[in-house]
């Protein structure tokens, strides 16, 4: 709604009309919206899952339209992967029906959707007040596997190592919430 | 212009390669099974050798009705096969064949990409097993993602090793980079690799999830006529997509004699024969029980991937 | 490429992912919401690192840290989810009401906790 | 020594009533020793202690007790010849309660506590008695308001005894509240609580509100002695048991209002309004009451009327300023008093009743308790002033005081100027105390033919033919002695512990009038005035008792013929003479004038519409202000515990659009 009335803004920067970049970008962002909307929305549960599906991938290739490959790649391996796969798990292990849930949506939709929608309208308002007349420059690639692992490896290796205890941290957890305690005789 | 003509060549090429190769597989594990277990049916279809049995199975899997389960979710169980194919012919698109750019497309991260997307196939078995409304169905889909799960990781470790070792993530990259002495150096990774290839594609001994005396056939337990074909094809594919990567991780690829001008036929070679390793694994070993196949995961292909990791670690820092 | 076109998606899919997060009841799809939330943030993240030419790559650093907790915290709510289910034999977060100020809710969670026991049963005869 | 033993006396029975409370329910075989021996001792002591005291003269002992500040309190004992006297017939008196009580309450559950408070009681009256200081004489006072308030209330599985009990109370608490001003002012005017100083300041003339001292104190004294108007207590009291009843009227209570106002008769005799009102409220107290006990059909009513008449008779010889002559009623009253109601405690015990009516149609009471009909008889005619029972004598010194007191010479004995005393308080005390010998007479004969003389059995006897039985109705010695000397089966034998003590009260309802005919006996240890009946009055007042009793015979013949004749006709009819010789008065009398609706109707109902009121106003007002007040929280409360409901989407929605709003502001306010 609100991309039809950036996309003028286009002409100011002296492109008669936006890069095919651009229009990739638009067209798969629609995409994703939809397909999240979808996910929030659907009334089957294990679609809801598959819509996510689509709408991580769909990042993804915006990541990769934004020249953050191997943040791509780990999107699709991390998100789609693994983290898709453990909901389908979690939803299969609580029993989810095939077909429509009725009571996929609480009481409190149109509390949440009233909510929601403000804080959209907010935040698009602010992010494009704020952001009117500036321009990324993808002529070179910002998000290499290279510039990525120097980095990481250079700069970010103190909060990388504290991030693997707090996966081995999650690990653990996940391990003991799982674990069935026997029962007592 | 040329560029999109490459690009429009290299696809038809991927997908020809897509198309046939797993046939070519399909139709040896007939031979070859057929051969280890003494069976005779394969032999007779199309007089010489059995040459058209695989034809014979395509035109019997097309003729069949393509049944949809009533409770089943139809959409997401149409839609299952295509998901559990496509990752491998996208994953074949990174995998070079031959030196000097005989390769669909080569990408920065090119291993990272193969891996990623193989991963995805899982969502085909998951999304299989659950729409099938079948309780072996969804018992074989959750039995393969909690295979898959489990088998990714010593699988990606064992590919970090590589990386590792040849300090890039892209596959001709790597190969650029390969010698000799890294089979050796790495024969413990490419073990790991290899057995949790095999766990990927559910192949024996690690077919649990589609074991047909406790479930039946699993997620594809519904699934009848060119859908029940495509799920065999992705597995065949799978095959190739394991085999191919295994060699070129672990064997080098296309290197050997002659690389400049046969490097495409050493590929082959060794692809092959780890697809005839495959077939002889199969038809080899009894199946592992579930536990025994989670236990096999978790206490010794992940032991064994982190000390390959250690070890290529090592290795590294004392040549540099 | 306008800055301002993923930094609306972002906002948006923030928003979409905030009414899922509000709205759902299945603690599931909840969890999957704020999978879309932190999407939205993953992003933003990017978007800004590519056009700020971070040297220390800080955006998409952040961002592959942001991955690696939220996959933590998928496994982690996952976990909880089941312990949940498998307590009162359901993942509805709205009859999850042991915080409730109120005795409506108490009947619902005391026919929870004697499904508790049905639940494990069955979870048990499928395990 | 002398001052050891008068201390031994209140404390022995205190001992005792502690020692029985501690012991009661352990050993239950020590109860009765407890309860009889201690006051038996102090029985004892305190003839030692008259003895030794003697004629004339007194001891006064006081120890400070502690530095108030003020007015200093003092423990004091103090020993004349009134408070031996008395202490000797509160210990007597109380000894054959106690004795009786043994036998009366043989299988009551609740006796030691009983026994224990009946010491109590003498203890706090001994107190009373021998105090010399007016505080800790109200101490005693009190006590024994307690004791009276739980004795009454012995039987308090029924309302009437519960009621009774309440009353009796609140009756004497409402009396005792001017009399502690009275106290106070008293000690205000005199500087100090001592009564030697006291009268000292009396004699001396420097209490300046004598008059109100006087009138606050009557109060105190008519709540206790049950004059008019608050002698309801006294009447509605019959519902303890009979010897708590005997150890009330005879000897501690009662006598307690007497007694004090005797100890403070030079304090009465500076104020003639208050000796006014004292004599009005005698001769209201003593009329009134005869009427009453005329009419009443309760055994034990009739003698508790009696009482108040008696006590009338007292407060009317003190308005007449003879308190030798009050004190001398006290005495004898005190024991034919005990008299009646322990021989009426036996008729009751064997008649299974208290009605009178009931008793009149009950064959052959007299064969059954001889004892008791015979020493009620002794009893009665001493309450009647028959000469030469006791009550004669007293009664007789009574109606002289009067007699000097309307010729303006009224016998002080010293104590203060006769002149305050007015001829008309004298000529209406006297004509009163006439009409009452005339009642008394009469109710005493009542009493006795329609509780021996059942009309029934004379009838049948009669229509046989036998003229045993017109005798017995015409002679009643003569039947008594038939009764006695027939050999038909005695009834049930009364215990020795409850036929001594009546024998043991007789000796003194017979012959204690006699000790004030001698100069050196009775008067000697009072204020020496001659208690000889002077020759004007006793003869008037023996004729009147005679002519009493002799009207209150013929109206029961009468009654008698009529319940003959009629006996097909009514059979519930009774012998009463009361009837034909109250007349219209028979009604009003037998509610006791209406005193107590009349209370009814100006305090209990205000009181109770008052209450109504503020529980009213506390409930539907002041609640519906504390309602609110919880309310108001409780309503807040609610409604937003409705936002409290465990919901944490609900939570978070609340969460996001404060942030949203919060952004919204600082984005506007920028």
């Amino acid at each position: 709604m609100n991309l039809a009335a950036v996309v003028p803004l286009d002409s100011t920067h002296g492109f008669l009309s936006p890069s095919g970049v651009e229009i990739v970008f638009v067209l798969v962002g629609l995409g994703v919206l939809g397909a999240a909307l979808l996910t929030v929305t659907t009334k089957q549960l294990v679609h809801a899952a598959l819509w996510l599906v689509v709408a991580l991938g769909g990042l993804a290739i915006e990541y990769l339209l934004l020249t953050a490959e191997f943040i791509a790649w780990v999107q699709v391996l991390i998100y789609v992967g693994a983290v898709v796969v453990l909901v389908l798990f979690g939803l299969m292990l609580t029993r989810a029906p095939i077909g429509v849930s009725p009571d996929a949506d609480s009481g409190n939709r149109w509390l949440a959707l009233g909510v929601a929608l403000a804080a959209a309208a907010t935040l698009v308002t602010l992010v494009v007040d704020a952001f009117r007349c500036t321009w990324i420059d993808l002529g070179t690639v910002a998000g290499s596997t290279k510039a990525n692992g120097v980095t990481l490896f250079r700069y970010w290796v103190l909060p990388f190592e504290a991030l693997s205890v707090l996966l081995l941290a999650a690990l653990v957890g996940a391990i003991v919430l799982s674990r069935r305690e026997k029962k007592e005789p | 212009m040329t560029t999109t003509l490459d690009a429009l060549v290299r696809c038809i090429a991927v997908l020809l390669v897509f198309l046939v190769f797993p046939l070519v597989i399909g139709q040896t594990e007939h031979k070859v099974m057929a051969h280890m277990q003494g069976r005779l049916g394969p032999m007779y279809a199309g007089g010489f050798h059995g040459w058209a049995q695989l034809v014979a199975d395509g035109v019997k899997f097309a003729q069949k009705e393509d049944v949809v389960p009533s409770g089943a979710d139809r959409k997401i169980f149409q839609l299952a096969p295509a998901v559990a194919l496509l990752p491998y012919l996208l994953a074949l698109v990174a995998i070079p064949l031959g030196p000097g750019g005989l390769l669909g497309q080569s990408l920065d991260a090119g291993l990272f990409f193969v891996l990623a997307v193989m991963g995805v196939g899982v969502l085909g078995s998951l999304m299989a097993g659950w729409a099938s409304a079948n309780k072996f169905s969804l018992l074989g889909g959750i039995r393969t993602a909690a295979q898959l799960m489990a088998y990714e990781l010593p699988m990606l470790l064992a590919a970090a090793s590589v990386a590792m070792a040849a300090g890039t993530v892209s596959l001709t990259g790597i190969l650029g980079a390969f010698h000799w002495w890294w089979v050796p150096w790495q024969i413990v990774g490419g073990f790991v690799f290899f057995v949790s290839g095999l766990a990927e594609l559910q192949r024996p001994p690690f077919d649990m999830p589609v074991a047909d005396s406790e479930i039946i056939f699993g997620a594809y337990t519904e699934y009848t006529g060119l859908r029940f074909a495509l799920f065999l094809l992705s597995e065949y594919a799978g095959i190739l997509v394991v085999s191919a990567l295994t060699a070129v991780l672990f064997l080098g690829g296309w290197h050997g004699p002659m690389a400049g001008s046969l490097g495409w036929l050493w590929m082959l070679l060794k692809t092959f024969a780890l697809a005839f390793l495959v077939i002889w694994i199969r038809v080899t070993y009894p199946r592992l029980r579930e536990d025994q196949l989670m236990r096999f995961a978790w206490t010794v292909l992940i032991p064994l991937s982190l000390a390959q990791l250690a070890l290529t670690g090592i290795v590294k820092v004392v040549i540099s | 490429m306008h800055l301002v076109f993923p930094a609306v998606l972002a906002a948006l899919l923030f928003c979409v992912g905030l009414y899922g997060v509000l709205a759902r009841r299945n603690a599931v799809l909840m969890l999957m919401s704020v999978e879309l939330m932190l999407n939205a943030v993953n992003l933003n993240l990017v978007a800004f690192d590519v056009w700020l030419r971070d040297a220390l790559h800080s955006g998409q650093a952040l961002t592959l840290f942001t991955i690696t907790v939220a996959a933590a915290e998928i496994g982690l709510g996952l976990a909880i989810v089941l312990l949940i289910f498998r307590n009162r034999g359901t993942a509805d977060i709205d009859r999850v009401g042991r915080l409730t100020d109120g005795d409506e809710k108490a009947d619902g969670d005391e026919k929870a906790d004697s499904a508790e026991t049905v639940g494990d049963d069955e979870m048990e005869g499928v395990g | 020594m002398t001052l050891t033993l008068a201390i031994l006396v209140p404390l022995l029975p205190f001992l005792g009533a502690l020692a029985g409370l501690a012991s009661g329910r352990r050993a239950p075989g020590l109860v009765r020793p407890l309860a009889v021996l201690p006051t038996l001792a102090s029985a004892v002591l305190a003839v030692l202690v008259l003895a030794r005291i003697g004629t004339k003269g007194h001891l006064d002992s006081a120890t400070r007790l502690t530095p108030t500040g003020g007015l200093p309190i003092s423990l004091s004992v103090h020993l004349d010849g009134i408070a031996v006297l008395l202490a000797v017939l509160v210990t007597v008196v109380a000894t054959c309660v106690q004795l009786y009580s043994t036998a009366y309450l043989r299988e009551d559950p609740r006796y030691p506590s009983y026994a224990a408070l009946v010491s109590l009681f003498t203890a706090a009256m001994l107190l009373v008695v021998y105090s010399g200081d007016l505080i800790v004489l109200l101490v005693g006072w009190e006590v024994m308001g307690v004791c009276s308030y739980f004795l009454v209330g012995h039987h308090w599985e029924r309302p009437d005894a519960r009621s009774a009990s309440i009353k009796a109370f609140l009756v004497t608490k409402l009396g005792d509240v001017p009399f502690l001003f009275g106290i106070f002012v008293l000690a205000t005017d005199a500087g100090t609580f001592q009564i030697d100083g006291i009268l000292g300041a009396a004699a001396t003339g420097r209490l300046h509100h004598a008059t109100l001292a006087a009138l606050l104190l009557l109060g105190g004294v008519a709540g206790k002695s049950a004059q008019f108007p608050l002698h309801t207590w006294l009447p509605d009291a019959m519902a303890g048991p009979t010897p708590v009843s005997a150890l009330i009227h005879a000897a501690t209570m009662v006598a307690a209002g007497v007694y004090l106002v005797a100890r403070l008769e030079p304090v009465f005799l500076l104020s003639t309004a208050a000796l006014v009102v004292l004599g009005i409220m005698a001769v209201i107290t003593m009329i009134g009451s005869g009427l009453c006990a005329l009419a009443q059909d309760d055994l034990k009513r009739v003698l508790a009327y009696s009482t108040v008449g008696q006590l009338g008779y007292m407060a009317g010889a003190l308005a007449v300023g003879d308190r030798d002559a009050a004190l001398f009623h006290l005495l004898t009253h005190g024991a034919f008093k005990a008299l009646l109601f322990l021989s009426a405690g036996v008729v009751i015990h064997a008649a299974h009743t208290n009605s009178l009516t009931a008793m009149s149609r009950m064959d052959g009471l007299r064969r059954r308790v001889p004892d008791a009909y015979a020493t009620m008889g002794i009893g009665l005619a001493a309450l009647a002033g028959l000469p030469p029972f006791s009550g004669f004598f007293s009664k007789d010194a009574v109606l002289t005081a009067a007699e000097h007191a309307a010729n303006g010479d009224a016998l002080t004995g010293g104590l203060g100027p006769a002149g305050n005393v007015p001829c008309w308080l004298g000529w209406t005390v006297l004509i009163g105390g006439l009409l009452t010998a005339l009642l008394t007479a009469a109710y005493a004969t009542r009493l006795w033919l329609l509780a021996f003389f059942p009309v029934r059995r004379a009838a049948a006897e009669g229509v046989a033919g036998s003229g045993e039985a017109v005798a017995a109705t015409v002679a009643p010695t003569a039947a008594a002695v038939a009764a006695l000397a027939s050999d038909e089966p005695a009834g049930p034998v009364e215990p020795a512990a409850m036929v001594a003590p009546l024998w043991l009260l007789a000796v003194p309802s017979v012959a204690l009038g006699l000790v004030g005919l001698w100069p050196h006996a009775l008067p000697a240890w009072l204020d020496g005035v001659s208690l000889t009946p002077s020759g004007v009055t006793w003869p008037i007042a023996t004729g009147v008792a005679l002519l009493g009793a002799g009207l209150a015979w013929l109206a029961w013949r009468r009654a008698a013929a009529r319940v003959l004749a009629e006996a097909e006709a009514d059979a519930a009819a009774a012998a009463d003479p009361a009837p034909l010789l109250l007349g219209p008065l028979l009604g009003p009398s037998r509610t006791g004038f209406g005193v107590d609706t009349c209370y009814d109707r100006a305090f209990v109902r205000p009181v109770l519409g008052a209450a109504r009121l503020v529980s009213f106003l506390d409930r539907e007002v002041v609640e519906t202000y504390v309602k609110g007040a919880a309310g108001t929280p409780g309503l807040i409360g609610r409604v937003v515990r409705r936002a409290q409901n465990g919901n944490t989407q609900g939570y978070l929605s609340a969460l996001a659009a404060g942030v949203v709003v919060l952004a919204v502001v600082v984005a506007v306010a920028q």
